[in-house]
């Protein structure tokens, strides 16, 4: 019994369930020249052994790729092999910004490139401003002493497991002229509304849409916020005879900062980066009311029947650029927090 | 400042009942110490009292006036939390003011208040700091200062001094000590440590799952326990705990071995099984070949005093203070006298005997 | 033995009625392994173009795109057992598998000849009360009658047209548009283009179309309105010779259906030819098995049989001039399928020339990308018609890199 | 705002309602229909006939027509009910329709033929789950086939993934080394590149592999997630020192230090990523399209989405498979649903 | 079992140096303790023994052989740290086999030691459960059951006893003292409880910024401390420190009042100013009239013994122990002497003068 617990494969794997056995097999056998490594190199330089093989994938599957996309994007042609692309320098960057006014998408020559950046500009301002409220009224609904609280948390967080494809085919059953919404309507004696062909309506479903599938992200995140809040700091503020409001901003709201900050440029990001769930539910539609740079990169390069990469790898190039920037503010947001 | 009372106070979490019906009356002014061990339900008190938890039973009035189901925002006490529970995002002075802007005062009235309780605990090169650049006793006067703005009627300590270490706990124990003489407040403190309730207390409650076993001045509790609870919790080392049996008034056989030693048995009959208590301090060593030869187990010399650990037949460990260095050495056998003037007597039931 | 690997897409039951053919074939050619892989529409037009660029392609292709895989297409000329015999009935189709420049290759044949065109609810013009307008009528005609059927029945959609660009420039076409100048060049924008153009925005603008289908999305997206006809929501129907089958099945009897001709305009009644092709692709190591696959599947008893029971129009001109007997259909679809056959007949050259251009895509992606734009209220007919010309050009120019 | 400020800091005490209280529940039951609701309809609209999906107003449950067999008539006939012009209601099984008149047989009385206009007749329905749908399409792919390459593919990519992500994870939060900057740099930086931008270069270093057609043309490439690692990573930056030097001290070779000691502890961090990493394989589309042309090695939800024709969808075939493809997820969430809430809310997400 | 040699070990964190060339030998056998103040580098030092940190110069030999640049795994040493370190995922059994497996012991060997250990450490009950089912003493016995097993050639302790409570830590002080006498391994063991240091020590190291500056048993630190930081750190509460002059050889006069007691002054000249040390339990109440007269500021009875904290003209504040319950209270004045044979005294730059 005793010896039974010391068994590694006890020890190692947990949830795993029947996988555990064999690959814990494996991961002592591995023990030996790991060892022999080890006694050759030094404990520090281990690092190096450990990194290599993400490394390896990551090099190979990423970051070589990125090179690539950069060559394309010098490029230009139908070809598919960077040999068989002609260099044409920034052309395609200046095809892309090539524009009258930056402010009137139509005086531009890629005037789909620049509708699709307004469009996911303002679709990320409005969604990041719904996803903070709804996910910070959410975590503190469910940090509440509330019964069943594993279970809502799990209704909540569920729509995160779902791939946007089924996301957006679900909502889009429910949305369209015949769909459930529009049943509902009628049959209040309402008139039909074309949720999806209306510019406006068309960019609050997808605003909604998007913040009722990623909500439970960021609601979790938030909730470990706030439960990491002390308890007795509200039980201090009691004792001050503190009004609930003013618990509320002067209490919860900055000790919840940090959090809010990782949700928001959380959510900016994914905001940015936002096609597939979009694409199927109104297709950038109606007009372009909601097309974004990911789709226009998209359809730059498959769908048309010249397939332009390079164009396409411009415009990944300057989205890259942009989420780069992005994911440095989150980092640097983050550290001041370590910090503080 | 006020009075407090407290007539049967219950709490209990659903079926398991924590506080059993708790009577006490704090006079204005006084400084009350909570004691007993972990999970006793002394925070459980302090926090019904503070109104952070609502009682199931009884009463709790403050200076006369009924606050059994007044929130604790409205009680008008104040409370040090064990692990201060300062506002992080927030400067010192910020942290003291913090409850003067919620009762609505003035700017300049709360600028202040806050000043002198900050020169009051010199903290007053600190009021532009977050808590978290300050050190552990600053923050625990910060702590201290945020109750004292606002001239409550009650102060309430949970363990404030917890989270010191020892040098500083000294030190900040004998400022609170210093304080209550300055600004004389009701104070009702809760403590595990030995030191500070005898130390601080005007009056210690000896608390033990949820009743009250003993209340009184702390000699009191240290000369004259009620009960072999309060004989073992009060006092270290532990007071010697030696069962033993009645063979005569005023005669006590002591364990197994039968020593006998001489104490007032009040009514008890022989035959009677008793407990004899006595301190490590009070124990004498005895003349050579009279006494209980005791075998020394373990010496600790600590320079100004001594322990000698040791044991003798058909009893548990005896624990002797000697002043100075003893010379005594592991192996060796000391002969032990129990002064009777010094010797508690308890009852089979834990009672003590009064002489 | 050999492998051969098909890639197919399915609207309908096709997929299985190959595979049954295949199997027949299989028996009969024991050397040769026909394998059939189904995939979605998105795999071919956007998948199998990097695929077949990269060497990668499958033997055979069941392609829409015909020009834009012509590239890669392979002439299996040298391997037909007999190659006068797809001359002679594929003859007017070969040249759009073709790589531009080449006259003479034969790279594969139509499964399926589509034919743009009208569906009408007969149900709706009966409840009220308004006569189908005749055979020669004008599009103009058209619009009247089904905004006036659908204002008395309430139908949301008096006239719907797919957002693709074969349906529209069956309207333009029709309207005496050219696409192409005196050089053989595209030149889409002209006067007959601008009338179909007009005719479709007017109809958005006037609620003869309902904004949901060339409004809704963007860029080059197909939207069809078959869901909603079936529902009875729509009078009219511009689509195209491939609902029958679906129509056939899942109507029932819930209402009369009919395909009428296709309507006239200034430059005549010409419905678009389009459909997809099985092309052999170059890469193949075994051309032979490949070509071996492709005779049977051509000839004419397997290719009949494929349109008799697919419901498809036959691309094959012997089986259409014999008239195929679609023994699975219902009265209606044989009469709807009798009416598609007879209208390969009224395709007028500039159709047949535009569906026969290797870059045609280019054209109607353009085309529904600008006129969707246009259409919901993004600019106007003018600036679609600039964006059009510059999209066009660019595209080609690109291409050609 | 109002209302958060109130339940931000509520604390109540037992067995005492507050309003804000019952507005909690509210807001968590309206959560669990919205949330619940549309996968729910999804379900049950699967489960409809292809003409029953498309009618509105769209009935709740699954429903279809009744039919009866009449005596003389070759085919079962479907049931209306029908008002007839002097008000009263009849059910009536119709033989044919012809423009807008019908006509009916009582099913009861089959020789008399009975004339209706058809807005006078409304279908008798009858509840019915149109099982064909999930049976066609399931029977005319190779199903098995599909479901274990999707299997395959997300199992190993899975355990590949934690494997060589935990590893990483582990240099990154345990040693100092040179270039580890530049490392977490450029894990951080490509934390957020969406794969559909950089999918034609991978597919050509697919093709330069030779993998395409091949499982694991699907498995490599998103093997080294820059998430999983920076995830990992942070929870592993949690996991106190004293136990990693109190294993040197033990001699446990750095190897068994990883395996023995952080993978066990990492254990909520580990769950997590398993479960994205799970659903990315699962769902995965637009990539096995692009590497798999081949039947024998198409995963799920390439198989299923065959039907997806140029100019049709068939959507109760759609619907249907998308459930199917839903179930496994269903799965994962209910069993690993405990790791998810700690899980993420430990990982340092922040 | 085995001796250490420290020589000159120097450690620093870039540009800061901790530890200042560090010489120690300890015998085979011997209990050292390391205290200090907190940051001196007590568990840098620990540590750089350990080989969990690398030095940046000097030399660490264990047995004679030279292990400064061995890896920790090698050393063959033992460590309890202060926050125990048990594998938490670990049954107790696999925690104290894992380095027996780790070092290819056959499984029945590894069975007979770990339960010879858990016999030893009375944790034979607990051998299944996870170390988050045990209270915070049995924790400490594992991570020492842990050590145990693997026999290692020295012992190192991290502050074991800082996460229990005052009572446990007692009891575990003691446990650990038999301990040593059991098994005799050598053990080296850091600390900043005085009393820890005093009781469970062959030799005290007394540690500050990085330097040692002290090495000696218990109580000749306590009776010969060697400068004023050993005089002050050693001994609680606190020894009496009073600034003073010397006025002829064998005179020192206290403070600004001057008051007068004979102390031995060695060679230093009249005029130099000194420090007076005398610890509080050490100092006598002088007959009336004589003496230092003090005036009492506060008074702590403890019961068993008490303190009084009193002022005297220009003196810093002094602590007086006196056994029993002291009669005195706040605002009187007791009267002062200082026993000769007690007194330490300080030069200018802290050294004791040695008589
Ligand atoms: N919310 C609660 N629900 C149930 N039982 C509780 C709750 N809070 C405290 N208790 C129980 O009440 C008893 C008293 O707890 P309390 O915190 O008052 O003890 P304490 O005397 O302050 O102990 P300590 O010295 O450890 O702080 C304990 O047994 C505890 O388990
Ligand atoms: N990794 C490090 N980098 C820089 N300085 C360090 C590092 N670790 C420790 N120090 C510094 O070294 C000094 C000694 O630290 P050490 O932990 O040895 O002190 P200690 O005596 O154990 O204190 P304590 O009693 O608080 O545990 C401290 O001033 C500390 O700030
Ligand atoms: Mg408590
Ligand atoms: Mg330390």
């Amino acid at each position: 019994m005793a010896s039974a617990e010391t068994n590694p494969r006890r020890d190692g794997a947990g949830a795993a369930g029947t996988l555990a056995a064999p690959l814990a097999l494996v991961m002592r056998l591995v023990d030996w020249p790991m060892r022999a490594l080890q006694r050759l190199i030094g404990e520090r330089r281990m690092a190096y052994v450990f990194i290599l093989p993400n490394l390896a994938f990551f090099s190979l599957f990423v970051f070589l790729p990125l090179v690539i996309n950069f060559v394309f994007s010098v490029t230009g042609g139908a070809g598919l092999f960077p040999s068989e692309r002609p260099y044409v320098g920034a052309q395609q960057y200046a095809y892309l910004f090539d524009c009258g006014s930056f402010l009137d998408p139509s005086s531009c020559r890629e005037d789909h490139f620049w509708r699709g950046v307004y469009n996911t500009a303002r679709f990320t301002v409005f969604q990041v401003t719904a996803m903070v409220l709804f996910s910070l009224l959410t975590a503190v609904v469910l940090n509440m002493k509330i019964r069943g609280r594993g279970f809502f948390r799990a209704v909540y967080f569920f729509p995160v497991l779902l791939s946007p494809v089924v996301v957006a085919l679900t909502w889009k059953w429910i949305l369209q002229r015949d769909g459930l919404l529009n049943a509902a309507l009628t049959s209040l004696g309402g008139e039909r509304i074309l949720f999806l062909v209306d510019p406006s309506w068309a960019m609050f479903w997808i605003v909604f849409v998007s913040v009722w599938a990623h909500m439970g992200f960021y609601t979790l995140i938030l909730l470990a916020g706030l439960q990491a809040i002390p308890a007795d700091l509200y039980e201090a503020a009691e004792m001050d005879a503190t009004p609930r409001w003013r618990m509320f901003w002067r209490i919860t709201l900055p000790l919840l900062w940090p959090n809010m900050i990782v949700v928001i440029v959380l959510a900016l990001i994914k905001g940015v980066q936002t096609f597939d769930e979009v694409f199927v539910l109104t297709g950038g539609g109606p007009g372009t009311a909601t097309l974004m740079i990911v789709h226009y990169i998209y359809e730059t390069a498959f769908a048309n029947q010249v397939q332009n990469f390079g164009l396409a790898a411009a415009a990944s190039v300057v989205l890259g650029v942009v989420l780069f920037a992005l994911t440095l503010a989150q980092l640097a947001a983050s550290r001041r927090k370590g910090a503080a | 400042m006020a009075g407090l009372k407290l007539s049967a106070v219950r709490k209990a979490y659903g079926a398991t009942t924590v506080l059993h019906g708790i009577d006490l009356d704090v006079a204005d002014g006084e400084f009350v110490v909570f004691v007993g061990p972990s999970g006793c339900g002394k925070s459980t008190l302090l926090r019904s009292i503070a109104g952070l938890e609502e009682i199931t039973g009884g009463a709790i009035a403050i200076d006369g006036a009924d606050v059994t189901h007044l929130p604790a925002s409205e009680r008008g006490l104040a409370m040090v939390f064990q692990s201060y529970a300062l506002y992080p995002h927030m400067s010192v002075y910020a942290n003291m003011a913090f409850a003067l802007e919620n009762m609505g005062f003035k700017r300049d009235e709360i600028d202040k208040r806050v000043r002198r309780a900050a020169e009051m605990l010199r903290l007053t090169d600190y009021l532009e700091r977050k808590p978290r650049a300050l050190s552990g006793g600053q923050r625990q006067r910060v702590a201290i200062g945020r109750a004292i703005v606002r001239d409550p009627k009650i102060f309430l300590f949970d363990e404030p001094l917890s989270n010191l270490d020892a040098e500083l706990r000294v030190a900040t124990r004998k400022e609170l000590a210093a304080l209550h003489g300055e600004i004389g407040g009701t104070m009702i403190y809760v403590t595990h440590d030995q030191v500070e309730a005898m130390t601080l207390a005007d009056r210690i409650v000896v608390l033990r799952a949820g009743r009250i076993e003993q209340i009184g001045t702390p000699l009191e509790l240290y000369n004259r326990p009620d009960n072999l609870f309060v004989a073992g919790f009060i006092g270290s080392p532990r007071m010697n705990l030696l069962p033993g049996r009645v063979t005569a008034a005023g005669k006590v056989a002591l364990g197994e071995g039968g020593h006998e030693i001489a104490c007032a048995t009040g009514d008890l009959a022989a035959g009677a099984p008793v407990t004899a208590g006595i301190r490590p301090e009070h124990l004498e060593l005895a003349p050579e070949g009279q006494g209980l030869p005791l075998t020394i187990e373990l010496v600790e010399r600590l320079g100004g005093e001594s322990y000698l650990y040791g044991s003798a037949a058909g009893l548990p460990q005896i624990t002797l203070k000697l002043d100075g260095q003893s010379e005594h050495e592991r192996g060796h056998s000391v002969p032990l006298a129990f002064p009777q003037q010094k010797l508690h007597l308890f009852d089979e039931a834990g009672q003590a005997i009064r002489p | 033995q050999t492998t051969v690997r098909i890639a197919w897409y399915s609207d309908g039951n096709e997929g299985e009625v190959l595979a049954d053919l295949l199997k027949r074939f299989e028996a009969g050619n024991k050397d040769i392994k026909v394998v059939l892989d189904q995939v979605p529409y998105k795999a071919i037009t956007e998948n199998l173009p990097v695929q077949l660029a990269s060497g990668q392609g499958p033997d055979i292709a069941r392609v829409v795109d015909l020009g834009g895989v012509a590239r890669y297409a392979l002439d299996m000329r040298p391997y037909l057992k007999d190659a006068s015999y797809w001359e002679k009935n594929f003859g007017p189709f070969l040249p759009w598998m073709r790589p531009e420049g080449d006259s003479s290759a034969i790279t594969g044949f139509m499964t399926q000849l589509t034919v743009t065109g009208p569906f009408v609810n007969k149900t709706l013009f009966e409840q009220a009360g308004t006569p189908l307008p005749g055979p020669k009528a004008t599009w103009e005609e058209w619009g009247k009658a089904v905004k006036d059927v659908a204002a008395k029945v309430k139908a949301p959609f008096p006239l719907a047209m797919d957002r693709s660009g074969h349906r529209f420039f069956s309207v333009a076409v029709s309207e005496g548009a050219k696409v192409f100048d005196d050089k053989g060049e595209p030149a889409v924008i002209d006067e007959g283009f601008k009338r179909g153009a007009k005719l479709v925005y007017d109809w958005h603008q006037n609620g003869t179309m309902a904004k949901e289908l060339w409004g809704s999305v963007s860029g080059t997206a197909y939207r069809g309105a078959n869901d909603e006809f079936k529902n009875a929501q729509v009078v009219m129907y511009q689509s195209g010779s491939w609902q029958i089958a679906q129509f056939d099945k899942t109507v029932g009897d819930a209402f009369d259906w009919v395909a009428v001709p296709s309507p006239c305009g200034a430059g005549g009644c010409s419905p678009m030819p389009g459909g997809a092709g099985l092309v052999a692709i170059k890469t193949t190591k075994s051309p032979e098995a490949v070509a071996k696959v492709m005779d049977y599947l051509a000839s004419e008893p397997v290719l009949s049989e494929f349109y008799a029971r697919s419901l498809f129009v036959p691309g094959h001109l012997g089986i259409a001039a014999k008239g195929l007997d679609y023994a699975g259909a219902t009265p209606q679809g044989k009469a709807a399928l009798k009416v598609f056959s007879d209208q390969v007949a009224q395709i007028s050259p500039a159709a047949y020339k535009l569906q026969g251009y290797a870059n045609n895509r280019v054209i109607f992606n353009a085309v529904i990308s600008r006129l969707g734009q246009a259409i919901s209220g993004e600019g106007s007919l003018d600036d679609a018609y600039k964006r059009i010309e510059s999209d066009v050009a660019q595209q080609i120019a690109e291409r050609k890199k | 705002m109002s209302l958060v400020t109130k339940l931000a800091t509520a604390r109540r005490k037992p067995g005492r309602w507050h309003w804000t209280d019952i507005a909690a529940y509210a807001y968590l039951a309206l959560g669990v229909v919205l949330m619940f609701g549309p996968v729910l309809w999804l379900g049950m609209s699967s489960f409809k006939t292809q003409a029953g999906l498309l009618e509105f107003p769209p009935s709740l449950l699954p429903m279809s027509q009744k039919e009866v067999t009449v005596p003389g008539q070759s085919q079962p006939l479907p049931l209306f009910e029908v008002t007839m012009p002097d008000g009263t209601k009849r059910v009536l099984a119709q033989v044919r329709r012809i423009g807008i008149q019908a006509q009916m047989i009582d099913p009861a009385n089959p020789g008399e033929t009975i004339r209706v206009p058809i807005e006078g007749r409304v279908p008798v329905r009858e509840f019915k789950l149109a099982t064909e749908n999930y049976t066609e399409p399931l029977e005319r792919f190779a199903f098995t086939r599909f479901l274990w390459n999707s299997v395959f593919v997300t199992l190993i990519a899975t355990i590949i993934t934690l494997i060589i992500n935990s590893m990483a994870a582990y240099a990154l939060s345990i040693y100092e080394f040179r270039g580890k900057t530049a490392v977490m740099l450029m894990v951080v930086g490509t934390l957020m590149i969406p794969i559909t931008i950089i999918l034609v270069p991978v597919y050509l270093v697919i093709t330069k592999l030779g993998l395409v057609n091949s499982l694991w043309a699907v498995i490599l490439p998103g093997a080294a997630t820059p998430t999983g690692v920076f995830l990992l990573r942070q929870y592993m930056l949690t996991l106190p020192r004293d136990l990693i030097e109190a294993a040197r001290m033990d001699k446990a070779s750095e190897w068994q230090i990883y395996w023995r000691i952080v993978m066990p502890l990492a254990m909520p961090a580990l769950a997590v990523l398993a479960i994205f990493s799970i659903m990315w394989r699962w769902n995965e589309f637009l990539w096995p399209l692009a590497v798999l042309t081949k039947t024998e090695s198409y995963t799920l939800q390439i198989g299923l989405n065959a039907f997806q024709g140029e100019l049709q969808t068939q959507w109760h075939y759609l619907l249907a498979m998308t459930v199917v493809t839903l179930l496994p997820v269903a799965l994962v969430f209910v069993f690993l649903q405990r790791f998810i809430t700690t899980g993420i809310a430990n990982t340092g997400m922040k």
